[in-house]
């Protein structure tokens, strides 16, 4: 009893932080990303690297078009520019926007705590993680995401995979079951991996030992992946350059020409995210 | 002919042999069934092969085989099954990347609807029984009808044809290069130059989708990552429908399809008589063409009006070094070379090709001329044994070749393939065959892997189908029948291609032999060599505007020219511009639609001199309005469970328009009569709206801007 | 109140008269509290009634019930209890920290910590009901299923002495029936 | 006095005054009730046949779901949520009335709840039991449900106290504890009552539920404690549950849901849908059971014009939260606020407005309120007009949201409609059990009712009762005449 009260007070002392003081975790690491969006072509490579790598189920044209997809990482094709103004009215002159969107692995998640049973929660790696066994599947998350970017898993996906596709699965990580929400992990059983192979080695995590299978693909290399707490990431070089910081809604930049921003920061959601704005001749 | 006597020993012996060298990604390992079934004595976790660790993935190097691009990739294998594919860093073609078609090779792989059994007219049978098939009608004139083909497997080839009585070898690719490699070869006399578009400040592309499905989209992205860092280059595009380059251009101009040769002389007219931009070496005829294009032939021509002309000049002549590059038609590329001549590119963006000091090896880039070919000589009754590998001409081939009875009138037709297709289908014998991941093989890239590049491809694992057979053990097999010489010793491709490695390396050690596989590529000696420019080049300028409405056929990474619409990761990959699943569409501008009158998800019919196909149209402005796109690959009647029934196909109903320079046939010549059928459904799709509402999500910045923040002009 | 009245006698019978109306039973009452029967007081009534009569507490005098304090110990023990069993387990369950909110979350807590005073303050007052009304327990014979219809009953255990003089007083104010039953 | 009822039967003709003929004799008031639960009209039996069937189509329709997932209901990436939430707020809503106006009316003395309060209370447990059956329907993995209880696992884990959901489950558990001991304690005397006139089972049952009740005037004394105290826990109670469901929406960030006024308006809804509910199952229950005796006309006046107040109330909260997020300008919000009214949804939205603001207007009309037909359909139009909103909050939302890419309409699919109709099943299962096998009627309190209404004055008697025990008082006059037996 002594030891639950002074947890009571540990708990109050220690964790009474919200996310604007940096949030309740003595993190270990704080993945992020960044993303260009004038390198990224459109090209789909990363959201097929990601099917492959976290045993994604193809659900077929009908589920697909009652837009019960399973796509993790999924291209987004707009045609306007509200940035830089209309494009003509005759021709696409300007081509399209691309937008690679998947789980942001926001700082302060909206999915996090409204989640009934405290299936989703935050590591300390600084990522959202999701367990797939305590989800009870009230999806309560994935209505209050911004992004649109959680997947439920509305029916068996077993017959994804038939005969002897089965043998291509990922070990490294389950085949989600039915009644269970999904979404990117920023492959941690490759964050994992890459870590205990640094610990096998007796050497600390470099920058770059791991690489998220999307960004590993991109052919571009527009999509970049790394540790913020690593002063010398290259990712925190570009937040930090980019004048990005965690923690805030409202980032005050020195030179408001810098390209990066995070999409929906304005909801303080504290997304790990960084997009580069497209560039264009006009 | 005893000549085409086909002994079965030399198969039988290498028959389960075929991935002798499975044994490195640990073929000892039981799979799950065995495991389950303990058919197989289980082999101890607790004293594994050294490169055999339970639980830990092992890397291995090898060739993705999905496009004649031929990258080097790394395969994930774990406990003896093949996982993950991943580019391979060492090698220059992608240096670790890969698109999503080199993804999605492990579904050819794993595919559930591979051929696992020979088969003769339909019905299951042994490899003895289809090997006595093919040698029952027997016949002099043996010939193979394949993709692009490079390596030794070319090597055996030819071995075998000309063991064989010397019959012909037509390699087909319907996505090809050829205009762009004749009219360079004929202008800078070099058909594959290098491409330097990381050093370029501007490129300007006619109809070669370089980012998607030109020559070799991977390593082209990979420069285009480096192009558009600062400095940044400046991207132009110009074509009827939009590409996947023309959806990353600064500037998309939408040409009526066969007019691009217009528009390219049309800037070649504007640099000479706007910026003086003169040119030696150029023959009278070509400046005097370019003469005749001013601004209201070209908008007469192509309706691109001068305005974007000189915008088009403007930037490239504001940002040198530039690259034009083309492809489509003789007349395009051509027109796109006297560009880069008068940009003065040759020697910066474009550098000589440095020739493979084993030709013998090279790679034999595919063309549609060679179906043609095909088509002919098989309805002259000209063949009697045809081998089909790696291409589907009954799928590509347009009405015009009446492939049907082509193939009908072949004595014996052998498919070699993994997949039952529409062509195996019609082929008497059919020979499984091993996927790309279960095979040996060397690979010459036609382009961009640096001077005297040999890609290796080596089996990630064991193979899944026992009586599937390499490629390479099946042509040495008809080789060593043929009675070629020299190759009796051989036990199987292994066996050939280690020895041939070890005598292009100049080692038979077998550290050497690994230190191979482990880089996954070999270098062969090269020939230097040097442009030798020809400025006396006649174009002509098509004049296509009686065309009316005009089908253009597009190809998209991805389903490619169909081959891969059999794997279900790349039919529910939405289509990079549409953003369509599983259906095919049809591609039309706002105006087009409002004249045929339809609306979004409305099905229209169009109709070609020989045949129709009923799709869906999608409306947007990334079409010429006298345009009618729609891409290849879906429309499969027989492809397996994933392909078959979905979409239409448009190769089919292409009207046979030889381009008379390279005779190649042409997909962007076909007039179509479109008119709704009025059944309307929604087009299955990521995203229904084109618009972000006013949302900051993909924002875009004009390079001023970058420019101040980031350095360049 | 005082009774300083009361003597020490035995009880031999209990008395058991219903009567057509709540004025009728007030009256006997009165004539009790008046001593028309010696030896018995108010005190010595139990009042059996198809409804709840506003002024029993008048005729019967004050008879006070614990029932409110149960309910206000039980709420208060709700608010605390569960206040303290929430944080508890937050502060237990580490796996929980979430969207950069603090462990132990103050305003969910108020929530539910109220939500269980509410509970329990209800299952202490149900307590307090049961244990005051004397329910679920084995009560005396003496009852007429008339009380549940329309009339009233009116319970004095009596001596021999007393037995006559009440059966009197009740018949004077028309009861309609006399139950009766020996208590030794 | 007793001719007079009988002889003109004002109950049937609809010109009664009173709320109740106070001369109504008590045992009458037994018997009527007591018949009710022996033998109700043909229609009783027509309403229990359709409530079943329509129970059995939910069953199928939840194995079906349990078997192939949520698929088949037709959710999606963008709708995670639909009729599902939205009927279980329905049903939260329906339950508030009963327990929320019996306790307060009887915290302030209406006694003209007496003869309706019970079966309103009735609703109440059973609207809850209806709704409770929803988030646990709705889960992905229903076999998990209860891992939404803090309870003490080994593995140390506990349900996110965060969680709006996790207010639910506190807030509808506490609730239904609540309002069924409420229910309860309210029916021992009557249960005592039925005791003292059954036979067989319904002996045995009413035997171990009345605990023995006597109506002593301790048991009186302390059930008049306990009932005011538990009416006064329940107030706040209800208020809160409600405001908490709202919480579902109004926590999250999502545009349409993420609303200030969000709980005063579900508690304002709540109640709205609970009073047209309480006149559906009014007519229901008097044409049943031909309570016209005690469910009069009067009574019904006065519930119909307190819907209308309440409809009043919710109709200016409705408007209210239109005009914040109008001149709020988050422009995410508006955009779902111009869907709901020009979107695919608009018709429903319209049928909502028309429903839940126009229609009440008809209450004011005393012909409708006399014309047990029509009244019928306006009630029940009305809950259809609250269910509609519940709808129509959940489902615009998700439609739009934020991301564009989630854009996209959707509309429920076979298995949640047969789901939602079968609640209705269920519901009407329970509550038909409980009429026949409870008093729907409070005896007890009915026979108070009339009492206090015809109480006559005895002066001197109070004077008597003003005496300390002991001191001598006047003589007593002659006797009063009998009236519980209603004169007869």
């Amino acid at each position: 009893m002594p030891s639950l009260l002074g947890n009571i007070f540990k708990g109050w002392t220690d964790y009474s932080k919200g996310n604007e003081e940096g949030g309740h975790h003595d993190y270990e690491h704080m993945y992020a990303m960044v993303i260009d969006l004038d390198l990224c072509t459109g090209c789909n490579a990363c959201s097929t690297a990601c099917y492959a790598e976290n045993n994604l189920p193809v659900v077929g044209e009908d589920k697909f078009g009652a837009r019960q997809a399973m796509h993790w990482m999924r291209i987004e094709r707009y045609f306007d520019e509200p940035d830089v103004g209309e494009s003509d009215t005759e021709t696409q002159s300007r081509g399209a926007s691309f937008l690679p969107m998947m789980c942001q692995h926001c700082n302060a998640a909206p999915c996090e705590p409204v989640c009934p049973v405290g299936a989703t929660y935050h590591t300390l790696d600084g990522l959202n993680a999701q367990v797939y066994n305590r989800c009870i599947g009230s999806r309560y998350c994935a209505n209050n995401c911004p992004f649109r970017v959680r997947y439920f898993n509305f029916y068996d996906t077993a017959e994804s995979w038939p005969a002897p596709m089965e043998q291509q699965l990922n070990p490294d990580l389950s085949v989600r079951s039915k009644g269970v929400m999904e979404k990117c992990t920023m492959c941690i059983q490759r964050t994992r991996t890459g870590r205990d192979k640094a610990v096998r080695e007796g050497r600390e995590l470099q920058d770059g030992d791991i690489q998220t299978a999307c960004q590993q693909t991109c052919p571009t290399s527009a999509i970049l992946f790394g540790d913020l707490l690593d002063k010398n990431s290259a990712v925190s070089q570009i937040w930090k350059r980019q004048q990005i910081k965690l923690g805030t809604y409202k980032q005050d930049k020195d030179n408001p020409d810098l390209r990066g921003y995070r999409i929906f920061e304005e909801l303080n959601v504290d997304s790990k995210v960084l997009y580069l704005e497209r560039v264009r001749e006009v | 002919m005893t000549t085409t006597k086909i002994d079965r020993r030399n198969f039988l012996k290498v028959l389960g042999l075929g991935g002798a060298g499975a044994a490195l990604a640990g073929c000892d390992m039981p799979s799950y069934a065995t495991l389950e079934e303990g058919e197989e004595q289980v082999f101890s976790y607790l004293a594994p092969e050294e490169y055999v660790i339970p639980g830990i993935g092992v890397w291995y190097a090898s060739t993705c085989l999905q496009c004649p691009a031929g990258c080097g990739v790394h395969g994930r294998v774990r406990e003896g099954r093949a996982l993950k594919l991943e580019g391979n860093p060492k090698t220059k073609l992608n240096a670790g990347k890969l698109c999503q078609m080199g993804q999605a090779a492990l579904q050819t792989h794993y595919n559930p609807d591979r051929i696992t059994k020979p088969r003769v007219n339909g019905k299951d049978a042994t490899w003895p029984e289809a090997l006595a098939a093919i040698n029952e009608k027997g016949g002099g004139n043996i010939v193979w009808l394949t993709g692009a083909i490079s390596g030794h497997q070319r090597v055996l080839l030819d071995i075998h044809l000309k063991a064989t009585g010397g019959g012909k070898h037509y390699a087909v690719e319907t996505v090809n290069t050829k205009a762009w490699e004749a009219a360079s070869a004929d202008i800078i006399g070099d058909a594959h130059p290098n491409l330097h578009i990381d050093k370029a400040r501007a490129v300007l592309s006619f109809n070669a989708d370089f980012l998607g499905t030109w020559m070799s989209p991977v390593k082209f992205m990979t420069d285009y990552g480096r192009f558009r860092a600062a400095p940044r280059g400046v991207l132009t595009v110009v074509e009827p429908a939009m590409s996947l380059s023309g959806a990353n251009a600064d500037h998309w101009v939408a040409a009526r399809p066969g007019s691009e040769t217009a528009v390219a002389l049309g800037v070649a007219h504007v640099l000479a008589s706007k910026y003086g931009v003169t040119t030696t070496g150029l023959s009278v005829s070509t400046t005097d063409t370019i003469a005749t294009m001013d601004a209201s032939r070209v908008a007469a021509l192509s309706g691109v009006d001068g305005a974007t002309l000189s915008k088009i000049a403007r930037t490239l002549v504001a940002n040198s070094p530039s690259l034009v590059i083309a492809d489509g038609h003789y007349d395009t590329a051509a027109a796109a070379q006297v560009l880069n001549l008068m940009l003065g590119n040759l020697g910066s963006t474009l550098t000589p090709s440095a020739d493979l000091g084993a030709p013998h090896l090279t790679n034999i880039g595919g063309t549609t001329q060679a179906l043609t070919a095909f088509a002919e000589d098989a309805n002259a009754g000209a063949i009697d044994i045809a081998f089909i590998t790696g291409v589907n001409p009954m799928f590509t081939a347009p009405y015009g070749l009446n492939m049907m009875d082509a193939l009908d009138k072949i004595g014996t037709k052998v498919a070699i393939t993994m997949f039952e297709d529409e062509t195996t289908t019609a082929c008497d014998v059919v020979l499984p065959l091993a996927s790309p991941l279960e095979d040996w093989g060397t690979h010459v890239p036609a382009f961009g892997a640096g001077a005297g590049q040999i890609h290796i491809q080596q089996p990630l694992m064991e193979k899944l189908h026992a009586d599937a057979l390499g490629f390479g053990d099946i042509l040495l097999g008809l080789a060593q029948d043929g009675g070629a010489d020299g190759l009796d010793d051989f036990e199987d491709y292994y066996g050939y291609l280690r020895t041939a490695i070890s005598a292009l390396i100049g080692s038979d050690q077998e550290a050497a032999w690994n230190a191979v596989l482990q880089a996954g590529q070999t270098t062969a000696p090269t020939l230097e060599r040097a442009f030798t420019i020809n400025g006396d080049v006649t174009i002509n300028v098509a004049d296509t505007t009686a065309h009316g409405l005009t089908l253009v056929t597009t190809a998209r990474q991805g389903l490619y020219d169909g081959r891969h619409a059999n794997l279900p990761w790349l039919q529910e990959a939405p289509d990079q511009i549409s953003k369509a699943v599983w259906d095919s569409w049809a591609e039309i501008h706002p105006k087009t639609a409002t004249k045929i009158g339809v609306k979004d998800g409305d099905y229209v019919s169009i109709q070609s001199k020989g045949g129709s196909i009923t799709t869906r149209v999608f409306i947007y402005k990334g079409v010429h309005p006298g345009t009618i796109a729609v891409p290849m690959g879906r429309g499969h009647s027989h492809y397996g469970r994933y392909a078959t029934d979905v979409g239409v196909n448009p190769l089919n109903i292409l009207d046979v328009d030889i381009d008379p320079r390279t005779g190649e046939i042409n997909t962007d010549t076909t007039p179509v009569k479109v008119k709704a059928t009025g059944d309307n459904r929604y087009l299955v799709r990521l995203m229904d709206t084109d618009k972000q509402y006013g949302r900051k999500l993909a924002a875009t910045i004009p390079a001023s801007q970058f420019h101040r923040t980031e350095g360049g002009a | 109140m005082v009774d300083h009245h009361k003597k020490r006698i035995v009880k031999t019978k209990r008395l058991l008269g219903l009567f057509g109306d709540f004025d009728a039973a007030f009256e006997v009452i009165a004539d009790i509290r008046r001593y028309r029967v010696p030896g018995l007081t108010v005190d010595d009534v139990t009042l059996k009634s198809p409804i709840e009569h506003p002024e029993i507490e008048d005729v019967l005098g004050e008879r006070p019930s614990n029932i409110p304090k149960f309910a206000f110990w039980g709420g208060l023990f709700g608010l605390v209890f569960g206040f303290l069993f929430l944080a508890s387990a937050q502060a237990n369950f580490l796996a929980q920290p979430s969207g950069g909110k603090p462990i132990i979350t103050i305003p969910s807590n108020i929530v539910l910590a109220y939500e269980m005073m509410i509970l329990f303050g209800v299952l202490a007052t149900l307590m307090g009901f049961i244990i005051g009304a004397k329910l679920m327990r084995k009560s005396e014979g003496l009852y007429d299923t008339a009380i549940t219809v329309d009339q009233i009953g009116i319970v004095i255990e009596v001596a021999e002495e007393q037995e006559h003089p009440l059966k009197a007083l009740f018949a004077k104010h028309h009861v309609i029936e006399v139950h009766e039953e020996t208590l030794i | 006095m007793a001719d007079k009822t009988h002889q003109t039967p004002k109950h049937l003709t609809g010109e009664q005054v009173k709320d109740i003929d106070e001369n109504i004799a008590w045992a009458k008031i037994n018997a009527d009730v007591l018949r009710s639960m022996e033998n109700p009209r043909r229609g009783y039996w027509v309403a229990m046949f359709i409530s079943v069937t329509l129970f059995a189509i939910m069953i199928y329709a939840e194995i079906f779901q349990y078997m192939f997932g949520m698929g088949p209901a037709g959710l999606n990436t963008s709708h995670m949520w639909d009729l599902y939430i939205s009927t279980f707020v329905f049903w939260i809503g329906m339950s508030h009335s009963g327990t929320l106006l019996s306790a307060i009316l009887h915290i302030v003395h209406a006694d003209w709840r007496k003869p309706i309060y019970r079966f309103a209370e009735a609703m109440t447990t059973f609207s809850l039991m209806t709704a409770g059956i929803f988030p646990i329907i709705h889960l992905g993995r229903v076999w998990n449900f209860y891992w939404v209880m803090p309870y003490m696992s080994d593995r140390g884990l506990w349900p996110n106290f965060r969680s709006p959901l996790i207010w639910d489950a506190f807030a509808i558990s506490t609730y239904l504890t609540s309002s069924i001991l409420f229910l309860y304690i309210g029916m021992i005397p009557d249960l005592a009552i039925c005791r003292d006139n059954a036979q067989g089972w319904r002996k045995t049952l009413y035997s171990w539920l009345s605990l023995g009740w006597r109506g002593d005037d301790a048991q009186w004394r302390s059930f008049r404690v306990t009932y005011l105290l538990i009416a006064c826990f329940l107030i706040p109670l209800a208020v809160s549950v409600h405001s908490i469901v709202s919480m579902d929406f109004a926590m999250s960030i999502m545009p349409g849901w993420h609303v200030t006024t969000f709980p005063p308006y579900f508690v304002a809804g709540a109640l709205y849908s609970g009073c047209a509910a309480i006149i559906t199952l009014f007519i229901l229950l008097r044409y049943f059971f031909a309570f016209e005796h005690f469910m009069t006309f009067p009574i019904l006046d006065k519930v119909c014009k307190l819907t209308f107040v309440i409809a009043m109330v919710w109709t200016y909260l409705n408007l209210v939260e239109f005009a914040s997020v109008w001149y709020g300008h988050d422009i995410p919000s508006k955009e779902v606020l111009l869907a709901k009214a020009n979107g695919p949804y608009s018709p429903f939205f319209w049928a909502m407005m028309f429903f839940g603001s126009v229609l009440p207007f008809f209450l004011l009309s005393k012909w409708i309120r006399r014309n047990m037909v029509v009244l019928f359909f306006v009630s029940v139009f009305l809950n259809v007009g609250m269910w509609l909103e519940r709808w129509m909050i959940v489902t615009p939302t998700l439609s739009l949201g934020y991301h564009p890419q989630g854009f996209n309409v959707m509309w429920p699919g076979w298995v949640e409609w047969a789901i939602v109709g079968g609640s209705f099943g269920w519901f009407g299962m329970l509550f038909l059990i409980f009429v026949k096998v409870f008093p729907s009627v409070s005896m007890y309190e009915v026979k108070e009712m009339v009492f206090h209404r015809k109480r006559i004055v005895y002066e001197h008697v109070d004077e008597v009762m003003n005496m300390h025990a002991g001191v001598p008082g006047p003589e007593p006059r002659t006797t009063p005449t009998p009236q519980n037996t209603g004169g007869s």
